[in-house]
């Protein structure tokens, strides 16, 4: 397959700032990193492995507030998933994720896929999942019927790919905002469990060990998914290209069980493991390569595909679902396809491991990419960003506080009852299976969803909770506030918080406002989890959250997890009997 | 009494029907992979929820090309016990075992709740820790649970008490006759969409699914 | 090559949730003209046959042990292309 | 009255897990000569309504509102049967 320009076009007609690479970027790839011009297919992998949601080239500064580390901490951020020790050789693996564009682009399947993506990020380190959390954030409801679509569909999506899965839903939040209009936040949450000694990694290493390839075929979906996002929405229609990404539940569920059967039983045969997430291959692969300090060698014309023509930046950027990357030992490889062909999966070995540090992609008996593989992941520049305090807090400082007048509590108490983000959500929770497992102690509805530890007396608690208006507000003290309402949830069910993981949902960072509002409240959230002990173990960054130059509010959500030894103390929220006292406590 | 609970791709309540036989009931209950041919020395065989296949086609329509459904065949055919529930009901539908077919629910939605269920016939060997007309709670968790079935074979079910358990109160999904679960004439087989397996333990919510299991367990005793 | 299209509906006598919700809505965004709305699916089957009679025996076996559960619903067949 | 068939399918480049699955199983069952199912959906829309310019737009504005989720699907429309 011919590259589609010469690396002497590529420096003239600049196509990399269409997928958000800058001129500075690309200097520097030229002249520092790879010494020469690049081609089509590596510019590509750059403008992916360096874009935001890889890179994190604009949040690190600000993830490096949070505390990441604490006695039961086995695992912080960097991995598929936090890891908390909860005693007896036993840990609980979280983590949560944001699927904001894809969602608001297309609700069923972009809901669906976030959940998809989230729970392989947890059974790739060895975990089980036991329960999904979603939190939800839609547009005003009244007089749009297009929102109320949106919402159905959303909550559609997450429940057909959990129920699928058997997977219990324990809980989350639903909230109706307008800054939600143009923009949905949903962000899915998976909580596993599993015993210590089982845990993988993301790590390929071993000169002569396999990379293979596991589960659904390659397909055009989500390539570059930032353009793909931002592209006009009504040119979509006319053509017969789409990008959507679909999820196949089915084809997941006989992934987890074939992956967790591999890791439990022939941990011998496995270097490491991890999910093809977002720009699909490469980064997978490069992040895998790069924890082991290795080189790789991957032939495209032996990944499994379902169109055909694919170049070769198509094959490596392809976020198609449900598939897994394995670094296999030497001499391991017909062991590993027969563990997958007992569940009607076939694993195929597309490449291998080198000790030269090179990244090397064939395509059709053609060198396609020779770049070291640390200039897509640790070479990235950073970004600076300015902050200026936002206008809006700036004036609201200079006015009087805001004092509610309540003339008749009763009108008062309705009127915030029919709020939607106040009134029942069991038209939600009713959609999503909360008990499949046989665990569900506490199920949505409460405080906290609570889930037995099968076979001990423990149980773990669970919550996700967001804040946005507070948070736009006075972002460091909505931060504060945010983790504190989890670990008063968590509190309430009888559960000692333990760690939290997180979504930064917010909008385009260049704004210094927004970078300041994101700064300051990732402050609160820091300062939070210092004083209550409650290390950040995971969590995952979502920007340019705007439409029509509009940005969301500023709204991290907070999941947090919690530890009950003894499960006959969980707390329900229900009132009990007739005749219990009541008391109010705090100020 | 053995127990053979069989899990096909996609089954995800295997886990539940195996610890209700295994951690509650103490009884004697194993996996069998739908891969397997025979379910000889087995007393009873329970085909339990989830999404075979994905519940691509129809829920249950492509699990019942699995070799594990002669055995099961077999078993009801020797009059011993064939369970489904949930997803193990709509193949019991699908391969003939049961007539009738579960249709997506009229709300077009899934459903997870209690379910307030009418024990309508407490003589099957499934039901007879139950009191006739006993109101019962148990969960239900699904997306094509709507009985339907012609008039004459819901005639049919009605004359010879082959409906076992009824939705009172509230329809959730639209069944006609507000069926939750019904048996072959002979009463050996027992389809129903709600989940007793769910209804074992306190801590969980409630135990009204108990007496279902400690019914078989007496029949495979008495056989 | 040949690609024949399966048609499956409900059979008349089974109440469509999905055909009932679809008209509702339909009328209720102002097409009042609009008087049923019928759903149903169809399977396009290529094969790798072009005998017509094996094609036809083939298509029949599929759609009756699979795609159809004659409990509630009825199957239509049409050729949609032949080609060598 | 006039009844037209609304086909909805997906658009080529998008994955079709249920496809997929029900030509595994196809395959499985022996039909090996099977080489690919498609899925899609139909309606049948009864309107009453006999200028079948006024037809065509109704049934465009129905098909594009509601029917047809243009991300992923496209659709096709034939006119089943016109009656006074
Ligand atoms: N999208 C959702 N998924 C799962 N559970 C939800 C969802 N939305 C709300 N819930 C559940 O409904 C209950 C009420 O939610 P919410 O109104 O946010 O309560 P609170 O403000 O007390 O946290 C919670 O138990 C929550 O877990």
């Amino acid at each position: 397959m011919k590259q589609a320009m010469t690396p002497e076009e590529i420096k003239e007609e600049k196509p990399y700032l269409d997928w958000s690479l800058s001129e500075r970027e690309y200097d520097y790839i030229c002249d520092h990193l790879l010494h020469r011009l690049p081609n089509y297919t590596e510019i590509g992998l750059f403008s992916a492995m360096w874009s935001e949601h890889c890179s994190y080239k604009k949040s690190k500064p600000v993830l490096r507030l949070f505390p990441t580390k604490g006695p039961r901490v086995i695992q912080g951020p960097g991995e598929g998933a936090g890891v908390v020790d909860i005693d007896d050789g036993q840990a609980v693996v979280f983590k949560a994720e944001s699927h904001n564009h894809p969602t608001t682009v297309e609700p069923y399947q972009g809901a669906a896929t976030g959940v998809g993506g989230i729970l392989r990020d947890v059974f790739s380190m060895g975990a089980r999942p036991v329960a999904v959390l979603d939190s939800l954030h839609f547009g005003e409801l009244k007089n749009n019927p297009t929102m109320r679509y949106k919402m159905e569909e959303t909550i559609k999506g997450v429940g057909d790919y959990g129920n699928c899965m058997g997977i219990p839903n324990l809980g989350g939040e639903t909230t109706f905002d307008p800054c939600y209009n143009g923009n949905i936040l949903l962000n899915a949450m998976n909580v596993g469990l599993m015993n210590i000694k089982d845990m993988e990694h993301g790590n390929a290493s071993g000169s002569g060990n396999l990379v293979m390839y596991v589960g659904a075929k390659t397909g055009r979906d989500g390539i570059h998914g930032a353009t793909f996002a931002s592209a006009d929405f009504s040119k979509e229609h006319e053509t017969q290209r789409s990008a959507v990404q679909v999820g196949d539940p089915f084809m997941e569920k006989l992934l987890m069980e074939a992956c967790l059967d591999l890791i439990i039983k022939h941990r011998e045969w496995l270097v490491g493991i991890q999910d093809m997430g977002a720009a699909g291959i490469v980064s997978s692969s490069a992040e895998m390569a790069t924890e082991g300090k290795s080189g790789m060698v991957l032939n495209l014309n032996d990944v499994p595909q379902r169109e055909p023509n694919m170049s070769a930046y198509e094959i490596m950027l392809s976020e198609s679902q449900e598939r897994m990357l394995l670094c296999v030992k030497k001499g391991y490889e017909e062991d590993v396809k027969r563990i997958f062909e007992g569940y009607n999966l076939e694993a195929v070995t597309i490449g291998r491991i080198t000790d030269d540090g090179q990244y090397i992609l064939l395509h059709d008996d053609e060198i396609v990419c020779d770049i070291p593989v640390t200039a897509l992941t640790e070479d990235v520049l950073e970004e600076k960003s300015e902050k200026r305090k936002p206008k809006h807090i700036i004036e609201a400082e200079k006015e009087a506080a805001w004092e509610p007048k309540i003339e008749d509590a009763g009108q008062t108490l309705k009127d915030l009852l029919n709020q939607p983000t106040i009134a029942s959500d069991t038209f939600v929770t009713q959609q999503y299976d909360s008990q499949v497992r046989t665990n569900t102690i506490v199920a949505p509805g409460s405080d906290a969803g609570v889930l037995r530890v099968r076979g001990t007396k423990k149980a773990i608690a669970m919550c996700t909770d967001t804040n946005g208006r507070f948070v736009y507000l006075d972002p460091r003290v909505g931060g504060q506030r945010t983790v504190l309402e989890s670990a008063t949830n968590i509190v309430a069910s009888g559960a000692l918080p333990l760690a939290i993981t997180d979504c930064l949902n917010y909008g385009d960072p260049n704004d210094p406002e927004i970078y300041w509002s994101l700064h300051e409240s990732c402050q609160g959230i820091a300062d939070a989890c210092e004083i209550l002990e409650t290390p950040v173990v995971s969590g995952n960054v979502s920007l340019y959250n705007e439409n029509d130059g509009e940005a969301i509010y500023p709204s991290p959500m907070i999941g947090m997890v919690g530890l009950i030894k003894d499960y006959d103390h969980v707390i329900p929220m229900r009132m009990q009997e007739t005749g219990d006292q009541v008391y109010l406590l705090g100020k | 009494m053995k127990i053979a609970v069989v899990v096909f791709p996609g089954s995800n309540c295997d886990v539940d029907m195996y610890e209700a036989f295994h951690s509650v009931l103490k009884a004697d209950v194993k996996y069998v992979s739908y891969k397997e041919k025979s379910l000889d020395g087995f007393d009873m065989v329970a085909l339990p929820g989830g999404f075979s296949y994905g519940d691509y086609l129809r829920a249950g329509a492509i699990a019942r090309f699995s070799n594990i459904i002669l055995a099961v065949q077999k078993m009801a055919d020797e009059g011993k016990l064939v369970l489904g529930v949930c997803n193990g009901f709509q193949i019991l539908t699908e391969m003939g075992l049961l007539p009738g077919a579960l249709k997506r629910n009229d709300s077009l939605q899934f459903v997870c709740k209690d379910a307030d269920l009418r024990v309508e016939n407490a003589k099957t060997p499934f039901t007879t820790e139950y009191q006739e007309y006993q109101e019962i709670k148990i969960p239900i968790a699904h997306g094509e649970g709507s009985y339907y079935a012609d008039e004459d074979v819901l005639d049919e079910l009605e004359k010879n008490n082959q409906v076992v358990f009824r939705y009172i109160k509230n329809n959730p999904n639209g069944s006609l006759h507000d069926i939750a679960g019904i048996c072959n004439k002979r009463g050996n087989v027992l389809g129903m969409m709600p989940h007793p397996e769910r209804a074992v333990e306190a801590i969980l919510g409630g135990v009204d699914g108990l007496p279902l299991f400690k019914s078989v367990l007496k029949a495979g005793v008495k056989a | 090559m040949t690609t024949v299209r399966i048609y499956v509906t409900y059979k008349p006598s089974v109440f469509d949730p999905q055909g009932a919700a679809i008209t509702d809505s339909v009328n209720s965004l102002g097409h009042t003209e609009v008087k049923q709305i019928v759903v149903g699916k169809f399977f396009d089957v290529t094969l790798d046959e072009n005998d017509l009679d094996k094609v036809e025996e083939d298509v029949k076996d599929i759609a009756e042990s699979l795609l159809v559960n004659f409990n509630m619903e009825t199957y239509k067949t049409e050729i949609l292309e032949e080609k060598a």
